[in-house]
């Protein structure tokens, strides 16, 4: 099977070095500000993988090398944009608002990790690959109906592209013009598949076009330019003129999840490939080269971050868990005739 | 009052129901031309293509996207244009707008309706007359009903919509035009939850909905003319289902003939008569009986009559009961 | 909203005053043979429309006008090929092999339509929409596990582009490069939803290039054209090269079906336009032009054509209906014994 | 005969099938990592990359191209890798795969099996803990089967493989690798409609199928501890059903409790209620209990066991049907 045409270049505003290619389109203190968020982000991720080992995790999906993808898109949002995205995007949701508790109530499995606090616009955390897209759809087409202009990002993978309902969401994004912007993590894997094997196009921004939508291809581990084409991206949204497609090429550092076992599908090469363009890394070093960044900061993040982390996790495990009765309450506004009667007999042990 | 057949008794519900602005109807072909069965003709006229909404082909985008509007805070109605189309849709509705209350315990709902003719007996091509109301009344988290009168059609639509959770809507495709009756003008809401004793009787037992009600009801009188005295219960509601009419009414008789045209195996008759021989063994005189769809593809035009349950298939399903 | 980019030209080789654009891809007794088919699946098309006025036909979807894309695409196949087409393909699968008496039976509400004669490579006409293009990859895919060298030819509607199956379809033929040759009669019309609001893609063939495969944009009532690009799509299919999408531009000058009222949606001013450019009239044109068409000639074709179509539906309408228990002998090889149980019920009339 | 586990029972059938050079096996990660549950592991190597699939993440493109493949005279064996990514492929499943042969009257068939592994009790995340057999075994033209055994897992698998029609072989996740057992080399079939007695016994008679006959032999040993005499029925096919050993068993014991994980309303115990009140009636010394998942959502890690039918739970029913 003859190789693909080649990909065109993403866009890149900060180097591997952490040089600005381009004009930053962000002040130096507010990449700081994410830069820590970064760092916040990558010490969640460290714990979760930890406490998997422990059991007191279900299975858990890193997202290491994916933060840049994930926040910087997210920074474009304002507080009244909505954020649907996946069992990865752990650090996409963070920052638009769900807490750690939340996030770390689901991979403990609690329903009540579903709950995002009041006006906090982030759905639950996608499990099934795909279907997600359509509902950040129609969360931007309700702005439409309503006259407001709240806009919906949705987050998904390079595998999500092949499921038919991708090709729904993004018709109907075109058709209706809705305010979403579809941000796809293509870090090189779905499970055992790689991207090359996921489909023939070249790249996955161009699909785009097969939906009268504008289509962008960015180094997904560059902050500063996700940031870039999601802004750009949302400000098109919010004018009325539709949905974007942003595909941010990044990498899967880790396995698929905790129960993954990459070894048997991949070798170690391309890794310290991608290592060499971690998203933090190259942040860090634009940081320090511009006087913003020392190691006693760094230090000091690092650790306040992760105690932030710590006291969620133990908020969390201190929650008592649902007695049998509780099972049934997240099913209804009011519970059914039927259903009071089940609840009884759960609650007894009977039936 | 006005005299309306089903498919006017819904199309004047939708009306009703779009005078609240964060009503919205969607689905193929449902606004230009008023949807295959016209139920909902004239609406895009009347309340503007922005709310009355003609969608590409996609049976799965439809119910995403209004599944997205309904966690935004609209109401969105819906339409797939035969049960057959919806199961494309079949993911979106039980794994996202079944699911969403309970994912994030009660933060984020999917108050919609999705409206679903159904049914055999006109004739129509392979796929366009199926029965599948199982696949949802056994998905917890959605409600799933069907009328088989005017007056029941309007008035369950509009709780539907007010409904804080998901309602899958099933229309009788043979009924839209085929039953009359007297139904008020304007807004009133008939209740989601229970099933209606419509005809008493001491020596069987009949329990139908939908489509089927017809043959229900003439089944009552075919047997009163040979002196049985046949009780008659309309579900209604399929899921959460309300049997109690049907438990006390089996008290009395003894007897029950479950009907519906799904097929057979694993269709709501069976849950209907062991939660009826749970609670009425005792009384039972003769097992229950069911006339349903076969265990077949629904047959064509030529040979759909040998399918479909018909008044003599469910006299002689009583006829059996009384004689056991 | 603003109007798609403008489409670029379909290949055009027969204008429609029936003057060669470019060097015919057939010779003229080949032509003449095509033009008959096309006069007979008019006919054919004619006769059902009346049968359903009368009652002695379920509904009914009219293919006046597409003729060409049909009869032209098959023209290119082999016997050994597949089509996979849908409720308004009958002169496709006429044209390769499906007896009119199938087609009528299907059309009458008789299962038996659906059996096609031995060594016929064409399935039932799928009546769902979407749903058959992955079959037709299917079909192809067994050539390359056997090793065998038949191409699956499909066909489907603009409307259909829209669902989830045919992005994974073609997804699924880019990946795989599966022989298989998709062709979209885009014709102007999905029931009631104008192409342009089907998607904001400015051609269907575009579509192609999201899924790294040729997309050819033809004109769907120019035979020669649609030949040409069915032909060479088939010679790659063949070669081991991949799938085509072939988007055949014509006009469905019925509605919908014989229960549609077109009038509630279009007006009839582009009937006039596409009846210009009608393509049976181009064909015989061109033949007029080159000394190989008379009136007597017509005459005598359209006069056998259409009693070849009237013994068809002498034999269907005198075919018994079906019992009771033959509506069970077609789930199973072996009917179970449950089945087998209900079979009896339903001859006696009880259960 | 070697000692194997279910998952490698499955494993050597699938490797024993592929020596039919017609058959082929796809889906997600089946190939290179041997499937999330490592049921395929060294096929693709020993197979090859042709014949050993792994597909892009598309479920209803992975069973509508089986299906083609399938029209087209091979074996292809398709892989969900949960029961909850069975539903994207819904339609294709019911709408084609179900139907081909009568659609074409014995002209095409869809000679296929698709295997899903399914059901909870592993404190998976959402969607990977479903029992909706029902949606299946309610589809007219499908068998549904499930082992609970390493021999049956291994016989029934190569049955379904060589089945002229198409098979939904489920795959009890929790019992992968619980159940091991002696499994014969090489090729052998076990009968894809019979269920099978698995203790005999007078007072009930426990009806069960999948991962849930692990709870039910042990409620056997329960029961016979305190000196209760349990008979228990396999049923291993879901479509179509096999109750004759039940009705058998039923009409000697009077007494009967039907056990799945699936939801309450709707499941199949329903269709097995019914039918065996139908055939038995006037045997039943008391109403027939259902055990089963509750019409909920299954609730997650922490919650499960609040939801999955246990040995507790099923010795309650059969008290309350001896003290009726
Ligand atoms: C509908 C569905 N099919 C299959 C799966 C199993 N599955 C979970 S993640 C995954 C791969 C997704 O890859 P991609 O979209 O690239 O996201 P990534 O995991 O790389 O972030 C698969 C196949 C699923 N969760 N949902
Ligand atoms: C899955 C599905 N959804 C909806 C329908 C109802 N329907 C039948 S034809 C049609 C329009 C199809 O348009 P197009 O694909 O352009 O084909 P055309 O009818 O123009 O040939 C629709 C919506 C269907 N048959 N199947
Ligand atoms: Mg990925
Ligand atoms: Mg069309």
């Amino acid at each position: 099977m003859p190789a693909p045409p080649a990909a065109p270049q993403p866009l890149q505003i900060l180097t591997p070095s952490g040089d600005l290619a381009a004009d930053s389109p962000l002040p130096l203190a507010r990449i700081k500000d994410l830069y820590r968020s970064m760092v916040a982000a990558r010490a969640y991720d460290k714990k979760c993988s930890a406490m998997q080992r422990q059991g007191r995790l279900a299975t858990y999906a890193q997202f290491e090398g994916q933060e840049a993808a994930q926040i910087g898109a997210v920074a474009a949002l304002e507080p009244r944009d909505w954020v649907v995205a996946t069992y990865r995007d752990a650090a996409a949701m963070w920052f638009h608002g769900y807490p750690w508790l939340n996030l770390i109530l689901g991979r403990t499995g609690d329903e009540r990790g579903g709950h995002a606090p009041a006006g906090v616009n982030v759905l639950p955390p996608s499990i099934t690959v795909g279907a997600h897209m359509i509902h950040a759809v129609g969360l931007g087409w309700a702005s439409l109906v309503r006259g407001d202009d709240a806009v919906a990002m949705t987050f998904f993978g390079d595998g999500a592209t092949s499921e038919g309902d991708f090709h729904e969401a993004m018709n109907f994004a075109g058709v209706f013009r809705t305010p979403t912007v579809f941000v796809c993590q293509n870090n090189g894997w779905a499970i055992s598949m790689p991207r090359e094997r996921q489909t023939a196009s070249a790249t996955i921004a161009q699909k785009a076009d097969a939906y009268g939508m504008a289509g962008v291809l960015v180094d997904g581990n560059d902050l500063l330019a996700v940031y870039a084409a999601a802004h750009e991206a949302v400000i098109r949204a919010r004018a009325g003129e539709g949905a974007t497609l942003i595909e941010a090429v990044t990498y899967r550092m880790g396995p698929h999840t905790t129960t993954d076992d990459a070894g048997r599908y991949r070798d170690a090469d391309h890794l310290a490939e991608w290592a060499a363009r971690d998203p933090l890394e190259r942040v860090r070093r634009h940081l320090e080269a511009n006087g913003e960044w020392t190691a006693e900061w760094q230090h000091g993040i690092e650790i306040g971050e992760a105690e932030t982390v710590e006291a969620a996790v133990e908020e969390a495990e201190a929650l008592p868990a649902f007695d049998a009765g509780d099972i049934f309450d997240g099913m209804f506004v009011d519970l059914p005739v039927a259903l009071r009667r089940q609840r009884r007999a759960a609650e007894d042990g009977a039936g | 009052m006005t005299e309306r057949n089903i498919a006017q008794a819904l199309n004047d519900a939708l009306d009703v129901a779009l005078a609240d602005p964060s009503v919205v109807l969607l689905g193929e072909d449902v606004g230009r031309t008023g949807g295959v069965f016209r139920v909902s003709d004239g609406l895009q006229q009347r309340h503007g293509a922005a709310r009355v909404i003609d969608t590409p082909v996609a049976e799965s985008g439809i119910v995403g996207a209004a599944f997205g509007m309904a966690v935004a805070g609209l109401r969105p109605v819906a339409e797939i244009q035969f049960m057959g189309f919806s199961y494309p849709a079949y993911d979106q509705i039980v794994s996202h707008v079944a699911r969403i209350r309970n994912r994030s315990r009660h933060r984020f709902t999917a108050p919609m309706v999705i409206r679903i003719p159904y049914g055999a007996g006109i004739g129509a091509a392979e796929h366009h007359s199926e029965s599948t109301e199982t696949i949802y009344a056994h998905t917890p988290g959605l409600k799933v009903v069907v009328p088989s009168t005017p007056y029941d059609a309007k008035g369950m639509l509009l709780a539907a919509v007010a409904d804080p959770d998901p309602v899958i809507f099933l229309e009788p495709i043979r009924l839209y035009r085929a039953v009359k009756g007297e139904v008020p003008d304007g807004h009133y809401a008939v209740s989601l939850d229970e099933a209606e004793l419509v005809a008493d009787g001491t020596d069987v037992t009949l329990v139908g909905y939908g489509a089927m009600m017809r043959e229900v009801r003439r089944t009552v009188e075919a047997l009163a003319a040979e002196g049985v005295s046949a009780a008659a219960v309309d579900l209604r509601t399929l899921a959460p289902l309300d049997l109690d009419p049907v438990v006390a009414s089996v008290e009395r008789t003894g007897r029950c003939v479950v009907v519906h045209e799904a097929p057979r195996t694993g269709g709501l008759a069976g849950e209907i008569v062991a939660s009826v021989q749970e609670r009425a063994l005792y009384s039972l005189r003769a097992p229950i009986e069911r006339v349903t769809g076969w265990d077949t593809v629904v047959p064509l035009r030529r040979s759909e009559h040998h399918y479909v349950p018909t008044v003599e298939r469910i006299v002689a399903a009583v006829h059996r009961t009384l004689e056991a």
